[in-house]
């Protein structure tokens, strides 16, 4: 067990498959498509034994792999899972096979697809396994390469533009973070008695009390640089619509279902472990983007005519809810931060997948082309509608429970923050449900009376989502269960740098009062 | 060491042959090839026979290279010629990539000369000629070797600049490049004199040895000096704003030729300029340092904001290829910091960098080769490449796959590349100079992808009035370049350690 | 099995329906018309025959409350919570009533969706909104409230706009959920702030935390728990939604809009009167709201014209005197109104939706009249009914709105008092008005009014045309449209029938739940252990009492005298409402609902869009983005410039190096000297 | 008056340094390439001027011997470099540099 490199298998099953598909003769697409399932089918199974295997109610990191990578700069080979990353892993090997299915219907450069969408996988994981700084940022500056051809090669008509920009934007974001890492490994080898390293595990008990205040407040920026940008935080988010609108529909499925989260993984994982002083400090600028991301990116998206511009900016708005969660620095916050990171995952790919399914029958996106659907496609609507609740964060449903924590975890500490952000769940309500009354309500006519339903594949790609996202919605302790040791890790840790302290209430509930 | 001996008496130094080993068969074999040339006038073997002498000279002088480093790596360096050549890892290391990138010149050239009807084996020898050139420079230790090192590896490439004799734009390019090269010549051969003035030697080794012991009164003829031989040099590494040549001449030359100059020349122009600056100057390291810092941050944002604008493609390389010469600037400026380990690593940083270079831009240029030869190499406009993932996916993919390493996207070569060098950086403290390049790297990406967006997104043009364009088999050699470049990137990208403790080892400091 | 174990089982009641959901969900279609909708009801039944066990159960359990928890639904750090349910006097009377009425409205709607190609799809969502009310009601912490209250919300959306080709219906079922949501917002952080300062959203923790409460806090949790029952509840001023609501079918309107999810509302105030007890202040405030309401809603109700909204603005006033009576402190006044209306509201919208039923889609009362004759059991189930609601003795409504009356005076509430007396002859009034157009007086239907005379063969059910797209429901202003068919006014089948006669005799003797009497105060006295720290109202004596009953009776009989006075004959000219034209200028008023749907329209049509627009246009697309496409253009034109720069001629690159060498030597020679 | 003047190695040197200046300037003002590249050689034998003096002064005969490497190099350039100007000129009349520019921008 201890000898069996899981983690790396994850990361590799789907780069072979990749390599796999390369191989196939592209006048053969269902062969690629055969393969490509093959490999994010596998992948999703060693997901699946890795959320069998973990182990719950253990904080630290478990399946670890390392290894020497490059010599010279002690950048190394580090896996690892905890409870934080685990379900960003099962939520990746998931919407692969629903993306690629959801893929089905396309028709051009079906191989070259295929392996950008394998690519993209694995470097996906590999962001989310990464444990060394470096190898993390390898990964992290991967995904744009992979995304930038789905995006590029199979978009909609503005795709050009879009993929430049999402490309640039995202670069530039990282490439602070990479000054800010160097700086920090370097500054850590210059102590003395330390090694040059770029392992989290060891900067983690370092940073803290090694690097200065005024340091640490800047390396916290040059990370928040790049973590904001994907998140993505207002006002940084103007590249995510563009994006979101041109990509395809697997495209987007992954962007919204996994991509942004890698900026809210990365808050997580390192911002608040490496610089938690700057992290306490600089908390009410993050809650102060959060909260207007929650509230701008819900107003504006209820403004736009084309429905995935729409999806796109309500991505704002949940991600802000993310925000808000890690940053109130509470078990609660942090716990429905991740939550929503889930269900967000869930809800937002599978309105994607259903908007694709649309434009694949009436090619268009505007919302005023639409109308009455709800009547001539009415499993397609009533998916839409059940999706558009479950984003709204309707209790029973994933995205209440994480939005709801969240929000609770906010107010504990800072409560106007909270409250302001709280307004965002009426506006949640606005857009979709009017989106909803414009495109599905009323009486179809001319194209949409006469539309053909979902079909078999089609239902599979987007009900499990929806299962899933309720049965986390009703039952979401297997979810907590794992995360909360490692949550409680990051405030601990937080705690035993800062002057920072958890409210009472937030960890000992009605025990506190007594 | 020729100042020390009896002025009436002429002293023949001990030559040890091994050590200008390379230099010998490389020169050989152009010598070879224009005897033969000159011997035989006429017959298809001719050039292939040239072909395989030349290829034989490349491959004896790696040889002899990976002798030379195995004994360097054991025993030390070498002094030879009364002090004049020193072996030494950072030599060998350097001639090493010279050598690697004037095979893939060779092979690369092999179909392109035949394609272009150019004088092949005239051709062969001049690269070898100036390759001979280049493999000195990164042993010089002596200023006049470098000076003429310099020469001898500069002449034949004005030559070769403006070899395709029927494309006015190569003579240009020819043209230019001679006008410009002679006069930075002649600005280094003045500097050379100034600090011959200053230090009463041009032993690069001796200047050393006179600075530490002797504090000069009057600082300003060899300040005045270094900047001179800074100037020649800052000129053949196309660092800005010496830079201006570099995109005519990389633009009009033939394409392989560009390839070779943009590789083999940057090699070469920088071993001189790191040998000369670490080596002899380091006890005014104050002063030159932030001259380099300026030269660097100069050429990142000049190279990489000038490159947006462009629409020819072997222009925006070119324009790519001084930005580059920032980052490994970048690297030299962060070797030049007291600290040693951070000294070290910024040598090691700009040698890897070097490397990887080398064969991303020679990589670049093959596929560029191998496009432009519809249009016989007159023309590398964007709209040339549109839809080229189309029509050639393979070669598409390839280039994509150079643009990407070149804009440093991890798992390609330039990603570790330029992890070093920020690494380097960073190390010395140099913040500011590591911002600026990531951020010039932001704005490069843009020009790369935006090659990428034409050969990916865009549809093929309109069959109607264009020849069908055949998809004819890249020759083997080209093939060679491409797949070894590829290799080579890709490896570098994905194991960096295995080419990183080359570099290491090739380090003054170590 | 012991009354322990048997109220362990109590989930079950919110399961039945809930499972009934689910199929009905995945196989309405399939199971087909009338299978579907028997299934939903057998369910209904089933689950109130489980609540009649509970609450047997529950009398045999000391303490009267028993909680108990499915799993662990919530767990985070130290907030957890259960999915728990909890069995008490208060949670009970709701589900036996929920239960109870909703069976009966499930029955009715087998009739009234009757050939409905959504027919199954309509059950599966009743079924899934008596699942959630159950669940809002039987819940053991805030949050399971929560979840059904939510559940609930969402039920009301999908029925309201359960014919959503209608866009007003679409419009109105968007409407209701988002002004549910602006009291969802009051509702969740209410719970913020409990769970941040007692730890814990269980029932259980409030009754002893919330003592310990320093003012401030107490009336910020109770005030933000009114917001969200204010939303819920329809009142001032988040009641907009509530007429609207009427654009769903008729048996949601009785079942939802009337009985059943606007009470919860009252549940919750009641549920957490502890902090409401605490803080004074906030009972204060739900007192005015309450009052307040019911007389604004009750004037609204005076002149419109539609038989629904009637019914909507009158419910919305009836849910203010429940808060009343929260407000000033009598509970179980309260909950008595609230299953008293339930029974005599759910009549009168079942009657309403069997007239309409009977009238081709026909809700505008101007155009009725004299329909008594043609359906003489909607007639007397909506007759008693009406009694009921005016307060006429001994009809149930009288003795729970005396009841609310007199407690508000003995808890020295006079101001409050005044103004549900005055409500209570509102009430009377328009019920009346209603009651005379609708039955009584001259048949409108058979002279064409206003518009063009219409053909004898008109259909019933007119689904394609545009008139069905315009939705059924009469604003006050509209001019009265003409009836759509001629002829055939008819009763209605039998199983509308019989839900709506069993409805109006509970509506007859319900008021035997809660005599004003010592000992036949049932209601009273079953509650008791949920109030149990509230202080009693006592009436002062007797006689004030008695008195008081009087004023209250008079008020009814005087609103209904006035309606008798102007409508004896019906309307002459269908066109002139003889009420409204006397209120003149109020009249015109109260028809536009005091114009505040306008202005809230207005408000966000007007700036609200254009502050939108600006954020999307102006500053997302403008700002925002230009300045990232601002950088890019800088970059370009610097590339530009440098281009000029590189001009080709050999002497000009030059110039270049030498510049540069010039500056080096500058740089140096500086330093040097 | 002459007598006075006592040429000293400042001299030269300076002479050289006018040398290389007057060179490096009529490379940037004149436009003709052969007159171009006969500037580059005035700047190559103001290089040589100052090896000389200096070989002088230090009394080191390695600073002449550079001038004999230089004069090669010179002679080297003047031969590709005039190749390369006849090849133009062949192509086109004139002999402007500021003809050939095709390549800019």
């Amino acid at each position: 067990m201890d000898e069996f490199p899981l983690l790396t298998c994850i990361i590799l099953t789907p780069a072979v498959g990749a390599v796999l598909v390369a191989l196939t003769p592209a006048r053969r697409p269902e062969l690629s498509r055969a393969v490509g399932y093959a490999a994010t089918a596998a992948t999703a199974g060693f997901a699946g034994y890795l959320l069998w295997h973990f182990e719950t109610g253990r904080a630290g990191y478990q399946f670890v792999e390392d290894h020497r990578w490059i010599g010279s700069l002690g950048v190394r080979y580090l896996l690892g899972v905890d409870g934080i990353s685990l379900f960003m892993v099962a939520l990746t090997a998931l919407l692969f096979p629903l993306g690629l299915l959801a893929s089905a219907t396309l028709t051009e450069r079906v191989k070259a697809f295929t392996v950008w969408m394998l690519i993209l996988e694995a470097s996906l994981l590999g962001v989310f396994l990464g444990l060394d700084l470096v190898l993390f940022f390898v990964f992290f500056e991967i995904v744009l390469v992979p995304m930038y051809f789905i995006i590029g090669g199979w978009g909609h008509e503005n795709r050009v533009y879009a993929a430049i920009k999402f490309f640039l934007f995202t670069m530039a974001g990282s490439a602070f973070l990479l000054v800010g890492l160097l700086t920090l490994a370097f500054l850590h080898a210059r102590a003395p008695g330390n090694d040059l390293t770029f392992d989290l595990r060891v900067l983690m008990e370092w940073a803290p009390g090694g690097l200065s205040d005024g340091t640490a407040r800047l390396l916290f920026l040059a990370f928040f640089a790049a973590f904001a940008v994907k998140v993505p935080l207002f006002p940084l988010h103007t590249w995510l619509p563009d994006a979101h609108t041109e990509a395809p529909t697997a495209g987007s499925v992954i962007l919204a279902g996994v991509l942004l989260k890698m900026g809210t993984y990365g808050f997580l994982r390192f911002s608040l472990t490496l610089f938690p002083e700057a992290a306490v400090d600089l908390a009410p600028l993050l809650l102060v983007l959060a909260t207007i991301g929650i509230t701008y990116g819900a107003i504006v998206a209820a403004m736009q005519p084309d429905l995935k511009r729409l999806i796109a900016y309500s991505s704002v708005a949940h991600l802000g809810f993310v925000v808000l969660g890690i940053f109130a620095l509470t078990t609660q916050g942090l716990e429905g931060g991740l939550f929503t990171m889930i269900s967000h995952g869930l809800t937002t790919s599978a309105l994607f997948l259903l908007v694709g399914m649309l434009y694949d029958r009436r090619h268009t996106r505007q919302i005023s082309d639409f109308g009455g659907l709800w009547k001539s496609v009415p499993i397609l609507g009533g998916l839409f509608v059940a999706t558009a609740f479950a984003s709204i964060g309707l209790p029973g449903f994933s995205g209440f429970v994480g939005e709801f924590l969240a929000l609770l975890g906010t107010f504990l500490v800072h409560r106007p923050y909270a409250i302001v952000a709280a307004v965002g769940v009426i506006l949640a309500a606005v857009y979709l449900l009017w989106a909803v009354q414009r495109a599905f309500t009323g009486e179809p006519s001319g194209e949409n009376a006469t539309l053909p339903d979902l079909g078999f594949r089609e239902l599979a790609c987007v009900v499990p989502l929806l299962g899933l996202s309720l049965f986390l919605g009703i039952y979401p302790k297997p979810v907590i269960d794992r995360v909360e040791p490692s949550v409680k890790g990051i405030i601990e840790h937080v705690e035993d740098h800062t002057d920072y302290e958890e409210p009472a209430v937030a960890t000992e509930g009605e025990e506190a009062e007594r | 060491m020729i100042a020390q001996a009896d002025p009436q008496e002429l002293v023949t130094p001990t030559v040890d042959w091994l050590a200008i080993g390379p230099e010998i068969a490389l020169a050989g074999a152009a010598i070879f090839i224009v005897l033969l040339r000159s011997i035989v006038r006429r017959g298809p073997w001719v050039y292939r026979a040239s072909l395989f002498l030349a290829i034989g000279g490349v491959v004896a002088a790696g040889v002899l290279l990976g002798r030379q480093w195995n004994i360097v790596r054991d025993d030390g360096a070498i002094d030879t010629i009364a002090g004049m050549v020193r072996i030494d890892g950072f030599g060998v290391f350097l001639g090493a990539i010279v050598v690697a990138a004037t095979l893939l010149t060779v092979l690369l050239a092999s179909a392109y000369v035949e394609r272009e009807r150019l004088e092949g084996p005239e051709y062969l020898a001049l690269v070898l000629m100036s390759a001979t050139g280049m493999v000195a420079m990164t042993t010089a230790n002596d200023l006049i070797v470098v000076f003429v090192a310099l020469e001898v590896l500069s002449i034949p490439l004005y030559v070769l600049a403006a070899f395709d004799r029927r494309r006015l734009a190569s003579q240009e390019a020819g043209i230019k490049y001679f006008v410009l090269g002679a006069f930075s010549s002649a600005i280094l051969l003045y500097g050379i004199a100034l600090v011959y003035g200053a230090t009463g030697t041009t032993s690069i080794t001796g200047i050393a040895d006179f600075l530490a012991a002797n504090t000069l009164l009057e600082q300003g003829v060899l300040l005045a000096g270094f900047a001179l031989v800074l100037v020649g040099l800052g000129f053949k590494i196309a660092a800005v704003p010496f830079h201006m040549w570099t995109p005519d001449v990389y633009q009009g030359a033939p394409t392989p030729v560009t390839a070779f100059m943009s590789s083999a020349t940057k090699v070469a122009g920088f071993a001189a300029l790191l040998r000369v600056f670490e080596v002899a100057f380091p006890t005014y390291r104050e002063d030159w340092r932030p001259v380099i810092a300026a030269l660097a941050v100069l050429s990142l944002v000049v190279g990489s904001v000038a490159a947006v604008v462009q629409t020819d493609v072997k222009r925006m390389l070119a324009y790519s290829s001084i930005a580059h010469a920032g980052y490994i600037l970048v690297g030299f400026a962060a070797a030049s910091v007291g600290n040693r380990d951070a000294a070290a690593r910024g040598q090691e940083a700009a040698l890897f960098y070097l490397l990887v270079y080398a064969f991303m831009t020679i990589g670049a240029f093959a596929v560029v080769t191998v496009v432009a030869r519809r249009r016989h190499d007159a023309r590398h406009d964007l709209d040339d490449y549109r839809g080229l993932a189309v029509r050639e996916p393979i070669l598409a993919g390839l280039l994509a796959f150079f643009l990407l390493a070149q804009a440093g996207v991890p798992l390609t070569g330039g990603f570790v590349a330029k992890l070093q060098v920020f690494a380097a950086a960073v190390e010395a403290r140099q913040y500011a100079l590591a911002i600026v390049g990531v951020l010039a790297a932001v704005v490069a990406a843009f020009f790369y992808i935006r090659l990428v967006v034409v050969m990916f997104a865009s549809e093929p043009e309109p069959a109607e009035g264009e020849e069908a364009v055949p998809r004819a088999a890249v020759e083997p050699g080209t093939g060679f370049v491409l797949a070894t470049c590829a290799a080579i990137t890709l490896v570098i990208g994905i194991l960096p350690g295995t080419f990183l403790h080359f570099a290491r080892d090739a380090t003054f400091l170590l | 099995m012991s009354a322990r174990e048997l109220l362990d089982l109590v989930w079950l009641i919110p399961a039945l329906p809930l499972f009934g959901a689910v199929v009905l969900l995945l196989f309405g279609k399939r199971i087909g018309e009338p299978a579907a909708g028997w299934l939903g009801t057998g369910l209904m039944g089933l689950a109130f025959a489980w609540s009649v066990v509970t609450f047997l159960a529950l009398r045999d359990v000391e303490p009267r409350a028993h909680s108990y928890d499915l799993f662990t639904w919530l767990p985070s750090g130290g907030f957890e919570v259960k999915m728990g349910f909890l069995a008490d006097p208060l949670s009970v009377t709701f589900i036996l009533f929920v239960t109870g009425v909703g069976a009966l409205i499930h029955l009715y709607a087998i009739g009234y969706m009757h050939g409905d190609a959504r027919f199954g799809r309509f059950f599966a969502y009743m079924n899934l909104f008596a699942a959630s009310m159950l669940v809002l009601v039987l819940g053991n912490n805030f949050l399971v409230t929560f979840l059904g209250w939510e559940g609930v919300g969402l039920c009301s959306y999908l029925l309201v706009s359960f014919w959503f080709e209608r866009n007003s219906a679409a419009v109105a079922g968007k409407k209701a959920f988002v002004t549910n949501r602006i009291g969802d917002f009051g509702f969740m952080l209410a719970m913020f702030l409990i769970f941040a300062r007692l730890g814990s959203l269980d029932y259980g923790v409030m009754t002893e935390g919330a003592d310990g409460l320093a003012n401030g806090t107490a009336t910020a949790i109770a005030l933000l728990l009114f917001l969200g029952a204010v939303g819920k509840s329809a009142q001032f001023p988040l009641h907009v939604w509530l007429p609207d609501a009427m654009e769903g079918p008729t048996p949601v309107s009785a079942l939802i809009h009337a009985a059943t999810m606007v009470t919860a509302g009252v549940f919750l105030v009641a549920r957490a009167h502890p902090f409401f007890e605490a803080s004074g202040s906030a009972s204060e405030v739900v007192a005015w709201v309450g009052a307040g309401t019911a007389l604004f809603a009750g004037t609204i109700a005076l002149v419109q014209p539609d038989i629904k909204r009637v019914l909507a603005y009158s419910t919305v006033s009836q849910l203010g005197y429940m808060f009343l009576a929260l407000g000033v402190g009598a509970y179980g006044a309260a909950i008595f109104l609230v299953v008293m209306h339930a029974f005599f509201k759910a009549t009168l919208f079942l009657g309403a939706g069997s007239v309409i039923h009977g009238n081709a889609d026909n809700q505008d009362i101007r155009t009725m009249g004299g329909l008594r004759r043609y359906m003489p059991y909607t007639a007397a189930a909506f007759i008693i009914a009406w009694l009921a609601i005016a307060g006429i003795p001994p009809f149930a409504g009288f003795w729970a709105k005396d009841e609310v009356l007199a407690d508000a005076f003995f808890a020295d509430q006079f101001g409050v008092w005044a103004v549900g007396t005055v409500a209570a002859a509102l009430t009377a009034l328009y019920m009346a008005r209603e009651v005379w157009l609708v039955f009584f007086g001259n048949e409108r239907f058979r002279a064409p009014a206003g518009g063009d005379p219409v053909e004898e063969h008109a259909e019933e059910t007119p689904r394609d045309s545009e008139e069905w797209l315009r939705g059924p429901t009469v604003a006050y202003g509209e001019p009265p449209r003409s009836p759509r068919l001629t002829h055939d006014r008819h009763e209605v089948p039998p199983t509308m029938v019989v839900p709506v006669l069993v409805l109006a005799a509970l509506s007859v003797v319900g008021g035997l739940l809660n005599l004003p009497f010592k000992t036949l105060e049932h209601l009273g006295h079953w509650l008791e252990p949920v109030f149990e720290g509230v202080p009693e109202i006592e009436a002062t004596s007797f006689l004030s009492a008695a008195r008081l009953s009087t004023l209250s009776v008079f008020m009814g009989v005087l609103g209904i005298a006035i309606a008798l006075l102007l409508y004896r004959r019906g309307l002459p000219d269908p066109a002139r409402d003889p009420l409204d034209e006397r209120l003149g200028v109020a009249g015109r008023v109260f028809g536009h609902a005091w114009y505040v749907d306008e202005s809230i329209a207005r408000a966000v049509a007007g700036p609200g869009r254009r502050f939108a627009d600006w954020l999307n246009d102006g500053l997302d697309h403008r700002g925002i983005d230009g300045a990232v496409n601002g950088v890019a253009n800088l970059v370009r034109r610097t590339g530009g410039g440098l281009r000029r720069v590189q001009s080709g001629l050999v002497r000009n690159y030059a110039l270049g190096v030498v510049f540069g060498a010039a500056g080096l030597l500058l740089f140096l020679v500086f330093r040097a000297g | 008056m002459i007598a006075a003047l006592e040429l000293t190695a400042n001299h030269y040197l300076v002479l050289a340094a006018v040398l290389f200046t007057i060179g490096a300037v009529g490379l940037l003002i004149r436009r003709n390439v052969l007159v171009m590249f006969m500037c580059v050689e005035l700047m190559l034998n103001a290089a040589n001027l100052t090896f000389v003096t200096f070989a002088r002064e230090l009394d080191d005969v390695g600073g002449q011997a550079i001038v004999f490497f230089t004069l090669v190099v010179a002679a080297a350039e003047v031969a590709v470099g005039l190749a390369i100007i006849v090849a133009i000129f062949r192509r086109r009349r004139g002999a402007t540099a500021d003809d050939v520019h095709l390549l800019k921008g």
